[in-house]
């Protein structure tokens, strides 16, 4: 069932300090996405994790990085840099450069990390679901205690693929969280237009999987909750079903410029209200565990880090022209030419 | 000859949308984000304010699902129009289209037609990478029971989407994106229509053919230019329609010209281009002075960074080189 | 939630007697089917409805036949039957002849006249069922009141497209009632080898969709519950999701001759005694509607009648060899030859 | 040379995956019905009692969820083996195999590997008529970043399949559903495996190369025994692997009987033997003496009626009659 009652914080300051460095951190590095992006130094299809960040920080420290198996959709950058990708290697590849971290052939919308656990950075909606059940199905089959953490969006959480998968999850118990990030749209597509429902958290129901609708706006409350689900899961083996509900303040991608199609100023302003970064801010200063200035020289010290992300990516080379042909088989070359 | 009117592929595609849907109420269309959001490309744009929801349906992200009902709309009678939002994505409903909408004709003896067209873009944009940059034309015109066509021109656009509308069996129609922006002229007639099934000569020439078809014919006119420079005379014929495929005029123009390139940006390996090289080589076989030469894309999943993506996709100069290697 | 209140039959000794002659032609008819396949004189894959039959005499009583849309999988003989396709045009589909329904270019998986109302006859599992919507949304799109019967087997109901479908049925409100022919297995695979939760009918209920179990084998009740169902349809235009429990007493098809890989005989001795037919004909007797002799008359009259079918259809000449080539297309013809 | 044992297609197919299995844990099978039902063409006959549900998985109806789930375990490190009931119902699965399965390599630029093999029966029964009777190998050999091979003889079911399974990239093994019970004989001795990507002659011949794979191979060599009686010296080129193709052998053969056809059952018009014939009429052009002939399915949805369905599929009469047609 949908769950609301929030528990009293028990984060230690310093913890909370690093929450609110993570989310400004994505925060920033999405940012200046966006700049390198209109400046025409990325292209293709590119989206930003705005608005979205409590969600992925939330989660991220809830499991054990590196060991337990992460995978998403296009909208990765975050996750990645919360599993400690190296974010010069995730500005390359972003900006289609051989430091990248698929050497600049993948693109914003495939980061892949796996020596930290991440398997991507997936372009079809709904296509990687069934390869993260695939991933926990490994740790079933190896007897490992690994947890699975399957991210999708609220569209994809329609796409056929996704249901056959949760069967097959509950069906054969295997150890894996799907979590669908619902920012309320699948690109220009409101949630009540693309879903019969928009309770989406109730669509594990009948495939005996338990499931609950939780905030990931609040990044303690969504830490808390992570954690819980996540230690169930490695215990009882069996599969989760999360809706965490969310919001984009972006537009669907960098190449969405038009976001009044589908939503009005209004809205977005209203929006604005759950920003998850300024409501931990409220926190810090209620608790008086940080202050104004203590912030903004946060703030200044990761746009800095940013900058300097940026420019070194930036200085790196394109690819050279041979490597197109390499890495299409780990044994063979395909035959060259038109 | 009635007058004409300037505009782009994309502005083509929608005069002649509106026009059918004015024409018939049974037309509707279907597709992601194609309504309020006025679809990626923007082809549906300024449809659902005038139609509204029920004749320009959003859909959820479920390609076979919504497919699969509008094939099933197509048998009771209605005339779907479907929009990938990139060809690609049509991979995820080919059992629709390929086990259902293909086949429905032929299985019930003749008795249920299905007057369905998918389109959509079809090939690279612009560094989509791997995933979303695929050709399927290829595919879709090895199987019978569908048509396939991919035109090339502003209005071969106009004209041969109204020929697909009004067609009573499946239609697949493939739009490059590359070509929405492009100017054009079409005639000044709601009547005209190309019908399918009929290659066309862009250019007429003497010394080789170039043959291709959607953005690919527009690559083989930039070549023909430059090949024009070196005093070589080429002759453009835009394939337009894929299945059926009008080999006789293909075959006068080779049997003509006795040299031939085939143009095609899907992957050169297995990629339709293919088929019309081995027709040409077998049914040409006592005209051709030098074997069919082909250009196709790189047999490489698309990279993102551009100057590897650049590689992938023929250009004119490959077209050239191809013609010079012929000898 | 799962019906079983059943309500005291009303149903007149006419009406009785014709559910018996229905049910007991389709077994006829059916056995004849399989005879004819061990004979070679039908090949593929041919699937029979023995067991089954109230399910479909239930829900063909139930709607404005011809009228109304019917569409199912290759398990479709019965469905053609009861809407009143010719049985002659059946047998002759089955036998491969040109006489068939599909001039014997489809077979026993593909029958199909839609002149009674009936879409197929589809071979790929959940394929058909988006296609059923779509016979929905013209309805609704034309403003008419028919109603849909979309059926599938238990194994289908796990397949991605069914759920996509149920999405946009839900979302759009059509006029179609979505129902599972739950005869406890896939092919060889036990239903709770297929499905997390075996029970199916739960699968509505995400996407707002009125969703119930049935009986399906009493044809009395499954009339009434048919009845009901396809009428409040036909007036709320809601889309409906049925699990109609039932159990086929033949091989999974005709080419399935080892049923014991995945259940017992004593299980299917135990099922012989929910038979449709054998329970019919006790409330026959119980209510003195009819007597033993008039049921062996019926028998034999039956018997009769699927022979001289059989043997109009078995008379019936093959297709030319030139027909291969027809109505691939509506206006062209294919490139002929190898 | 070590002896030799006579088996079944089906078979050497068993005795394979008995043997890989036993050498690696981390090899499992997914499948629907091949367990406890022993698999529809009982291919899987003896696993599930052998190696338990765990290494035998039972698979709801659902080609594309499994597919990915199996990709996702070879993701991991694990090698699944999927089998298709039939290869018809890839085409469910084709996403999870085009855009995931081939790809990931690429993307992750060779980080990610996907050691997974997809199996099963290709081509048409007998009477499974439209839905059921699909070729599919020419798609997948469009595809970069899968290998794909199409075994004709016992020998090279056992072969290949060992080879298929520890190859580290996804592998489309395609069977034909007329082979199985085939017989043939093949070396006793386990270590015994044929790499992908080399094709084989098996039967020299100085007159004309009939090139093809799988079944088709089988009916070469019919046909080659027919032309014998003709005073015809066939050259029967079994190409066994479609991705990587193996021209040098083919190419070989062309320029030393300077006559060719080139035999498969799936539809003629954009199958890959278009591919094939293609390539030769282009790269061995000044070597031919005639055109490149080509024997390919009717361009039909396969029909029910077994008359109708014998017309669709080649057999050696239709072989016979294209190297007449050669003159
Ligand atoms: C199969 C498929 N269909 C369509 C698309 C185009 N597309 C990319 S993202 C997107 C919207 C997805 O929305 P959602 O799942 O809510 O994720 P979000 O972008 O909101 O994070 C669409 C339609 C695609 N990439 N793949
Ligand atoms: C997509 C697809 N996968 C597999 C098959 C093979 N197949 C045909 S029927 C069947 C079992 C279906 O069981 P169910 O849906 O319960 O229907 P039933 O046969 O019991 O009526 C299978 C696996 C198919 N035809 N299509
Ligand atoms: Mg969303
Ligand atoms: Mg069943």
């Amino acid at each position: 069932m949908a769950k609301s009652a929030v528990k009293k914080s028990t984060e230690s300051p310093a913890e909370l300090e690093q929450f609110y460095r993570d989310m400004l951190f994505i925060r920033h590095f999405e940012e200046k996405c966006n700049v390198v992006y209109r400046q025409g130094k990325a292209g293709g299809y590119m989206h930003v994790y705005i608005g979205m960040e409590a969600l992925a920080v939330g989660w991220m420290n809830a499991i054990r990085k590196g060991d337990d198996y992460v995978i998403t959709a296009y909208r990765d950058h975050a996750h990645a840099l919360l599993l400690g990708t190296d974010p010069v290697k995730v500005m390359a590849e972003v900006m289609g450069r051989k430091a990248g971290t698929a050497g600049g052939k993948g693109g914003s919308m495939h980061i892949y990390d796996p020596d930290n656990g991440f398997y991507g950075g997936w372009g079809i909606v709904g296509g990687h679901i069934p390869l993260g059940a695939g991933l926990a199905f490994a740790s079933k089959y190896r007897g490992d205690d690994k947890v699975t953490l399957n991210f999708m969006g609220d569209g994809a959480a329609n796409q056929g693929v996704v249901f056959e998968t949760l069967n097959m999850a509950g069906l054969w118990d295997l150890p894996c969280i799907f979590i669908i990030e619902n920012n309320e749209f699948a690109m220009g597509t409101r949630l009540e237009y693309h879903a019969a429902d928009p309770e989406l958290w109730k669509r594990g129901l009948p495939f005996d999987i338990k499931s609950v609708r939780l905030d990931g706006m609040d990044v303690v409350q969504m830490k808390k909750d992570a954690t819980e689900i996540v230690e169930e899961v490695r215990k009882t083996g069996k599969p989760y079903w999360v809706e965490v509900m969310t919001y984009r303040y972006s537009g669907h991608g960098a190449a969405d410029n038009d976001r009044q199609l589908y939503r009005t100023k209004e809205e977005e302003q209203k929006a604005w209200e759950r920003d998850p970064i300024g409501r931990l801010e409220k926190l810090l200063l209620d608790r008086n565990i940080m202050n104004r200035e203590k912030m903004e020289a946060i703030d200044a010290e990761l746009v800095d880090r940013v900058e300097k992300i940026y420019e070194e990516a930036d200085a790196s080379p394109f690819p050279d022209l041979e490597e197109v042909y390499d890495n299409i088989y780990s044994d063979m070359d395909p035959e060259k030419g038109h | 000859m009635a007058a004409t009117l300037e505009m782009t592929y994309r502005e083509a595609l929608q005069k002649s949308l509106y026009e059918e849907m004015d024409l018939n109420a049974d037309i509707f269309m279907m597709g992601e984000d194609i309504g309020r959001y006025e679809g990626t490309f923007k082809v549906t744009k300024g449809f659902f304010p005038k139609y509204g929801h029920r004749r320009v349906v959003d859909t959820p992200i479920t390609e076979a699902g919504f497919t699969g009902m509008a094939i099933g709309a197509a048998m009771a009678g209605l005339r779907p129009v479907v929009e990938f939002m990139t060809m690609s994505f049509a991979i995820l409903a080919l059992d629709q289209i390929i086990n259902h909408a293909a086949k429905v004709h032929y299985m019930t003896n003749g008795v249920v037609k299905c007057p369905i067209v998918i389109r959509g873009p079809g090939g690279a944009a612009k560094q989509l990478s791997a995933q979303h940059s695929h050709s399927l034309e290829g595919w879709f015109a090895h199987v019978p029971g569908l048509k396939v066509v991919a035109p090339a021109t502003c209005e071969d656009a106009y004209g041969m989407l109204k020929s697909a509308i009004r067609d009573d069996n499946p239609v697949i129609f493939t739009e490059n994106p590359g070509l929405y922006a492009m100017k054009g002229s079409i005639p000044d007639d709601q009547s005209f229509s190309v019908p399918i099934g009929k290659a066309n000569i862009l250019k007429e020439g003497k010394d080789i053919s170039l043959i291709g078809y959607s953005r690919m014919t527009q690559v083989n006119l930039l070549a023909a230019e430059l090949l024009e420079k070196d005093g070589i005379d080429a002759e453009v014929v835009d394939v337009r329609s894929l299945l059926p495929l009008d080999t006789e005029t293909i075959y006068a123009s080779v049997r003509k010209t006795h040299r031939s390139v085939v143009v095609y940006e899907d992957w050169r390996s297995g990629g339709f281009g293919a088929e019309i090289a081995a027709r040409i080589a077998e049914d040409c076989f006592d005209h051709l002075d030098a074997p069919v030469g082909r250009v196709g894309g790189l047999n490489v999943p698309m990279p993102y960074a551009r100057n590897l993506e650049l590689q992938c996709i023929p250009d004119e100069n490959d077209v050239v080189a191809a013609v010079r290697k012929l000898g």
